[in-house]
């Protein structure tokens, strides 16, 4: 197959931009944002749009750990939740610059990231599963029971909206051009990661943990640091959300949503950066396309997860491609 | 102290609802390696069965028990012959996701069934609890406490004493060996999945009475049996029963002597803390690396 | 148990031994004065599991730049003694020294850090990777570019990747996978892949190479060019230990041999002496 | 005559129902959005033009149904979800009384229109549902939601789009501080409280204790117990809470067993508090037990049971309509409303189906004349004064933006199973 190359990618020796294909990809990605951006008028749509980038910078992050790493993890809304609270708190309560409790932001995500990382990423398995739903579950219990900071079940009220100089968010588009662009660079940055030295570690113990080790990486320093970058990215989406809802709750941020998480990475397609967006925007999509269905709804939506994942494991990235592929092949 | 010995009631009785479910997964683990997120769906299913057949067809308590296990039973059966077979070579975590599908699923079909109002049943063994040395025990508690232990105990029998189970736990320690030796694994396979679901029936039946019962009142459920699961060390089944007593026991503890607001927190701190001594949970089978 | 050791009076005379030259005429001068530097130590190893004795009391030592068999029937811990050497397991009594430094309590990718590396009996290829990246995370520990190295792009990461490239194209022309480059490691023919993951090996700039069965699997012409590649390996100073079932491979090319059974250590010598051992042969064919 | 059109439900699933996958997000696929799937496919869309075509389709249908002569209404009850036991209700007396509104010729000739969406009680599907209501079907005025939470998250979005909203949840934060296009039909918890309080009081009650359902109603009602507990001169010496999928409090309340209050408050919505009861009764605890008007249905005292008699529990006048004397002035209303449910819905009427009842009356006053202009809806609801509805009394003004006062509820005990008016 003359296309294994490219189909595997990383392989050119010009480590600057992977390949062409690459190239390629990104520039549509930013005329589709940009054109989406300039033609749709709708509030409601650009709104929806924000939302699947908002989701999709979480299932990067998340995917980035499960997909390439290979660790499970059922609580990362909890670092969705903290950048959110975060921001929340510091700009809401204390009227700090929401640029600043951005870094804020992040920063504690990382930081709880590595204190949490540190014993949990020691479990494997099933057990890392459990170890990190625990976390989530405590976290969110935080958010909850913490009322005279976080404002409790009632949820916080009173964040600001983001502004930059004169420029303000307040605006539909503007607030959809600045999470896409955080995607995109989001992106970018996850390419940058994986075609790197790190990268290659990283999905080196996707591939066999035991060999991985035996070749001379830090497995769990490096599991540690991926678990840190992906909770950063929760935390930025966290930011986004909570500066565009501008009202935080703490079911916003439970049990339910880790699993969602896991859901958009596993049906985009693990190990994908672009997996990572067709889940995200599928199952942000999805409930909206089945409101007709009124109380069958849930039906209908577990059915499709179920049927899904049933015709097509390897998630709909992969599965799309060989519907294609099989299409293409017919004369 | 007899509060304490109060908290200890409940503590053994929440624990022994978890200690079925826990049962039922760490059960189907054992011999698919497969945890079930739908689990919790199939309690709701038992639960809203007995509501239906004993509480609004009146038929006896026996039969409206027997006949609810088995419809849904027959359920996990189609579950698992209508999507985790189909599956095939799916990997651990895409089956996972399945299951999560199933229980959205189930909820949505339970709530055209049965609709959204809960639904309350009378206890089995009368309404007037007894005291011990100053705490109130109900008689429903007690059953539960034994049924629990029966349940265990039979599937124990069932797979250390009866050929089907040894043959079970032959295709859970090497699938290929057992096929090579003439043991159907998919039979197996099946066979696991109507015993779990049977018995996350079966929970349902049992803690229908102590609390209200509506479709939606399975996650929570199943989500705290996968704890009790995993503390007691994933497909052990003595572990799974322990795990959920002691689960029943801390959340108990906590919200008597500590906090109500934290009860979950503190439970789940502690079993944290119990996966990070001991990894595999407290009495840690065989190890659970896949996902 | 160090006196157990001593009812093996061989280790200190194959020792001497092994000064003579053997049938390999690549011993020449460089290894001549670093004959006596021992690169690993092992002494009075002992591992269980359960309660089974893998290793009872193993002492035994590899200079430098030599290739050291190690045979054995199946279960006589040849895999256990490389899983302890490589630093997997931890021994329950006895030590290990690597370059005179002992390496309980180094982690395994320190231990690759320090000059380590090993191959699998299994092979164990990173999969879905093609075959340059398998080499380069074999790098892994000669490389330095971290996460901010990945997503700042300094002209000093631009310039180890690119290094680190050429290095591994390098190997891999060394050991003549070339055509493979860009495949993926999963899809390469179970000889190739024996080979890449000796490539990966080295690709660690170790001075102590385990190979666990490199054999293994392999049909006689593959054998024989994987015998090739072993020498010129060892062209390159580096030492290595061979676990080998093809005795003519490990016989023909190995410079000392070491005979394990049932967990204890049964011979030490050139191959000629083992060939001409007793024990060797009774626990052969005993076996047999 | 024009039938009211256009009923769209949204999502579906549940609270921590694995609902979740709805959890944050919207909507209809649009052609743009479309394109970037391709790009993220890195395959050409066949495949998703093919099925997500006719998914446009249908959304551009929905559209389509709009037409000019009408009032367009919005809608948001958490319909599903946790707080289904107030969306349901609220969605359907909303519908009933335009259906009412319609038959009765309209508003100045025109029709109503409502357009409903669920917020499945969740905060991040309530914007998404404001969202559309506001940019795609361009409502002119909003009912709902059901939940402080989801009424909370809404806020900036009407006020900014400056749209009225008429609230249907009772959280104290949703009109105070007033925010100008913010109203709200429920009574506060604040006036719940007080009115337990009252009681106890002329029980000579001092210390209690309060075990409180871990969402925000809870929170809430707890917030305001203590807050109003020493304006009544009552001590509250613990409190406690309950996860709202708790199967068994007896742990909480043997806590407050041995502490030996004077009385218990619970404040929760179904089912907790009827575990509550439960095991209140199997602990013998032999003290007064109060609830919140979260239980007060007919339903509370099914699941409840024998454990049911003897609780005392703030309502709205709904649940006694029978009991009230004829001269109340709220009696015809309660009559007409409660008739008129059961007999489209064959349903018990809730005191929560009657903040809706009484947010469309309210919205119909102002709409009066208003000839669809924003501004003049919002300051004549905000003239609104000496309303009769179904909650109470609403005097709204420019400060006050509920209108109720503190005899919008009265007190019931259980009594045989039924409730009886406690004078």
């Amino acid at each position: 197959m003359k296309d294994t190359e490219n189909v595997t990618g990383y392989s050119g020796n010009i480590v600057i931009i992977s390949n062409r294909r690459d190239i390629a990809a990104n520039a549509i990605f930013v005329t589709a944002v940009l054109m989406c951006g300039i033609a749709v008028q709708n509030t409601y749509y650009l709104q929806i749009m924000t939302f699947i980038g908002i989701n999709t910078l979480l299932a990067l992050g998340l995917n980035m750990l499960m997909g390439y790493a290979g660790q499970v993890s059922l609580g990362h809304a909890a670092f969705y939740g903290i950048g959110a609270y975060t921001t929340a708190v510091l700009s809401g309560t204390f009227g700090v610059s929401p640029w600043a409790a951005l870094v804020c932001a992040v920063a504690g995500a990382v930081l709880v990231a590595f204190v949490v990382g540190l014993p949990t990423l020691r479990l494997s398995g099933y057990y890392l599963g459990m170890g990190t739903l625990g976390f989530g579950m405590i976290v969110n219990i935080i958010f909850r029971e913490w009322s005279s900071v976080t404002g409790g079940s009632s949820g916080f009220v009173g964040i600001p909206m983001l502004e930059a100089g004169s420029l303000s968010f307040m605006d539909g588009k503007n607030y959809f051009f600045l999470v896409w662009g955080v995607v995109f660079g989001a992106i970018l940055l996850c390419r940058r990661i994986l075609s790197s030295r790190m990268g290659r570690a990283l999905r080196s113990i996707h591939d066999g943990e035991k060999a991985s080790m035996a070749v001379g990486v830090n497995t769990h320093f490096l599991k540690l640091q991926i678990f840190m970058f992906s909770a950063a990215l929760g935390a930025v989406a966290g930011f986004l959300y909570a500066h565009f809802v501008m009202f935080i709750s703490p079911e916003s941020f439970g049990f339910m949503v880790s699993v969602k998480m896991v859901t958009m990475v596993v049906i985009g397609g693990m190990a994908s950066v672009w997996g990572a967006l067709l889940g995200a925007s599928l199952l942000t999509l999805l409930p909206e396309m089945l409101h007709g269905f009124a109380e069958y709804e849930m039906i209908v939506f577990g059915l499709i997860l179920m049927l899904v994942m049933i015709f097509m494991p390897q998630g709909l990235t992969r599965g799309l491609l060989d519907i294609y592929g099989h299409w293409k092949k017919r004369p | 102290m007899q509060e304490i010995l109060q908290y200890i009631f409940s503590g053994l009785t929440t624990g022994a609802i978890y200690a079925v479910i826990a049962l039922g997964l760490s059960m189907l683990y054992s011999s698919t390696e497969l945890i079930n997120f739908s689990h919790g769906e199939f309690v709701m299913l038992g639960a809203m069965g007995i509501v239906t057949l004993w509480v609004h067809m009146a038929l006896p308590l026996a039969v409206a028990f027997f006949l609810t296990v088995a419809c849904v039973a027959c359920t996990g059966l189609l579950f698992e012959r209508l999507a985790i077979r189909t599956a095939g070579n799916a990997g651990h975590i895409e089956l996972v996701i399945i299951t999560v599908g199933a229980s959205i699923f189930l909820r949505g079909v339970g709530m055209v069934i049965w609709g959204k109002d809960p639904f309350s049943v009378p206890p089995f063994l009368g309404h007037d609890s007894i005291e011990i040395a100053g705490a109130a025990l109900l008689p429903q508690s007690v059953f539960i406490v034994i049924a629990a232990l029966v349940l265990a105990g039979g599937i124990h029998f069932f797979l250390k004493r009866t050929l089907t189970g040894k043959a079970m736990i032959a295709c859970a320690v090497n699938k290929k060996a057992a096929w090579l030796s003439g043991i159907p694994s998919s039979t197996m396979a099946v066979t696991a999945f109507v015993i779990s679901t049977g018995t996350g029936a079966a929970a349902g039946v049992f803690i229908a009475p102590i609390t209200m019962s509506s479709y939606d009142m399975g996650t929570m459920l199943g989500l705290k049996g996968f704890c009790a699961a995993m503390i007691g060390g994933l497909g052990s089944l003595w572990g799974a029963f322990a795990g959920g007593l002691l689960l029943g026991l801390l959340e108990s503890l906590g919200a008597g002597l500590l906090s109500s607001g934290f009860k979950d927190a503190i439970a789940f701190v502690l079993l944290l803390l119990i996966l990070y001594i001991r990894p595999g949970g407290i009495f840690a089978a065989r190890d659970a690396k896949r996902f | 148990m160090i006196d157990m050791g001593m009812e093996q009076p061989e280790t200190d005379k194959t020792e001497t031994v092994n000064a003579n030259d053997t049938a390999s005429p690549l011993l020449h001068e460089s290894e001549l004065h670093s004959r006596k530097e021992r690169i690993l130590e092992v002494h009075s190893l002992s591992k269980m599991f359960g309660g089974v004795t893998a290793l009872d009391d193993i002492t035994f030592s590899v200079e430098k730049g030599i290739i050291c068999g190690l045979i054995g029937p199946n279960g006589a811990g040849k895999t256990t003694l490389f899983n302890m050497i490589t630093g997997i397991y931890a021994p329950d009594s006895g030590y290990i020294l690597f370059k005179g430094k002992s390496i309980r309590k180094i982690p395994v990718h320190a231990l690759v850090k320090a000059g380590i590396a090993r191959t699998f009996q299994h092979v164990e290829l990173f999969g879905s990777m093609t075959l340059l990246e398998n080499v380069l995370v074999g790098m892994h520990v000669r490389t330095r570019s971290g996460f901010w190295g990945a997503v700042t792009r300094l002209p000093w990461v631009l310039r180890e990747e690119r290094k680190a490239r050429e290095r591994a194209e390098e190997l891999i022309n060394f050991t003549g996978l070339s055509d493979y480059t860009h495949r993926s490691a999963g899809d390469l023919p179970i000889g190739r892949q024996k080979m890449a993951e000796i490539a990966r090996a080295l690709a660690s700039e170790p001075s102590l190479l385990l190979l666990d069965e490199p054999a293994a699997g392999l049909n006689a012409v593959e054998t024989e060019a994987l015998g090739l590649l072993i020498e010129k390996v060892k062209k390159k100073g580096i030492t290595m230990m061979l676990v080998e079932h093809d005795m003519s491979l490990a016989m023909g090319i190995s410079d000392k041999v070491i005979v394990l059974d049932r967990g204890r250590k049964l011979a030490e010598g050139t191959p000629r002496e083992i060939q001409n051992n007793q024990d060797v042969m009774d626990a052969y064919l005993g076996e047999a | 005559m024009r039938k009211t059109a256009g009923k769209v439900q949204d999502g579906t699933a549940v609270e921590g129902g694995i609902g979740m996958l709805n959890h944050m997000n919207p909507p209809h696929m649009n052609p743009i959005d479309n394109r970037k799937h391709r790009v993220g496919a890195g395959a050409p869309g066949s495949f998703l033009l093919r099925y997500m075509l006719p998914a446009l389709l249908i959304c551009l249908m929905t559209m389509a149904a709009w037409a000019d002569e009408t009032y367009k209404i919005g809608g948001i009850f958490s319909a599903t979800g946790p707080a289904s036991f107030l969306g349901d209700p609220e969605q359907k007396s909303m519908e009933m009384m335009i259906e009412q509104i319609n038959a009765a010729g309209g508003i100045d000739g025109r029709m109503l229109q409502a357009v409903i969406y669920d917020s499945e009680g969740d905060p991040a599907k309530a914007v998404s549902a404001v969202n559309k209501l506001l940019h795609k079907d361009k409502v002119i005025a909003i009912i709902g939601p059901s939940t402080t939470p989801t009424t909370l998250a809404i806020i900036n979005f009407v006020e900014r789009a400056k749209v009225p909203l008429i609230s249907c949840a009772a959280g104290i934060a949703i009109t105070t501080p007033v925010k100008p296009w913010v109203f709200k039909t429920a009574q506060s918890d604040l006036l719940a409280v007080a009115a337990v309080y009252q009681h106890m009081q002329a029980r000579g009650i001092k210390k209690i204790s309060i075990l409180t359902v871990a969402n925000a109603f809870g929170e809430s009602g707890r917030n305001q117990l203590l807050d109003q507990a020493a304006k009544f001169n009552i001590e509250v010496i613990q409190s406690e809470s309950f996860g709202p999928k708790d199967t068994d409090m007896t742990a909480q309340l043997t806590k407050i067993k041995s502490a030996s209050p004077d009385a218990v408050v619970c404040w929760g919505t179904n089912p907790g508090p009827a575990v509550v009861a439960r095991n209140v009764k199997q602990l013998r605890m032999e003290i007064p037990l109060y609830q919140s008007h979260g239980v007060a249905s007919p339903k509370f005292i099914e699941l409840a049971g024998d454990a049911s008699e003897g609780i005392i529990l703030p309502t709205g006048k709904i649940l006694v309509t029978s009991l009230l004397q004829d001269n109340d002035p709220q009696k015809s209303i309660l009559e007409k409303y409660e008739t008129d449910y059961m007999e489209k819905y064959k349903a018990n009427v809730s005191g929560f189906g009657g903040y809706a009842y009484d947010a469309v009356n309210l919205l119909a006053k102002a709409l009066k004349g208003s000839g669809g202009d924003r501004e003049k809806i919002r300051s004549s609801l905000e003239s609104i004064g000496n309303h009769m509805g179904v909650s109470g009394e609403f005097n709204f003004s420019r400060e006050d933006h509920n209108g109720l006062s503190s005899d919008a509820f009265v007190m019931v005990e259980i009594k045989n199973g039924t409730w009886k008016l406690i004078k």
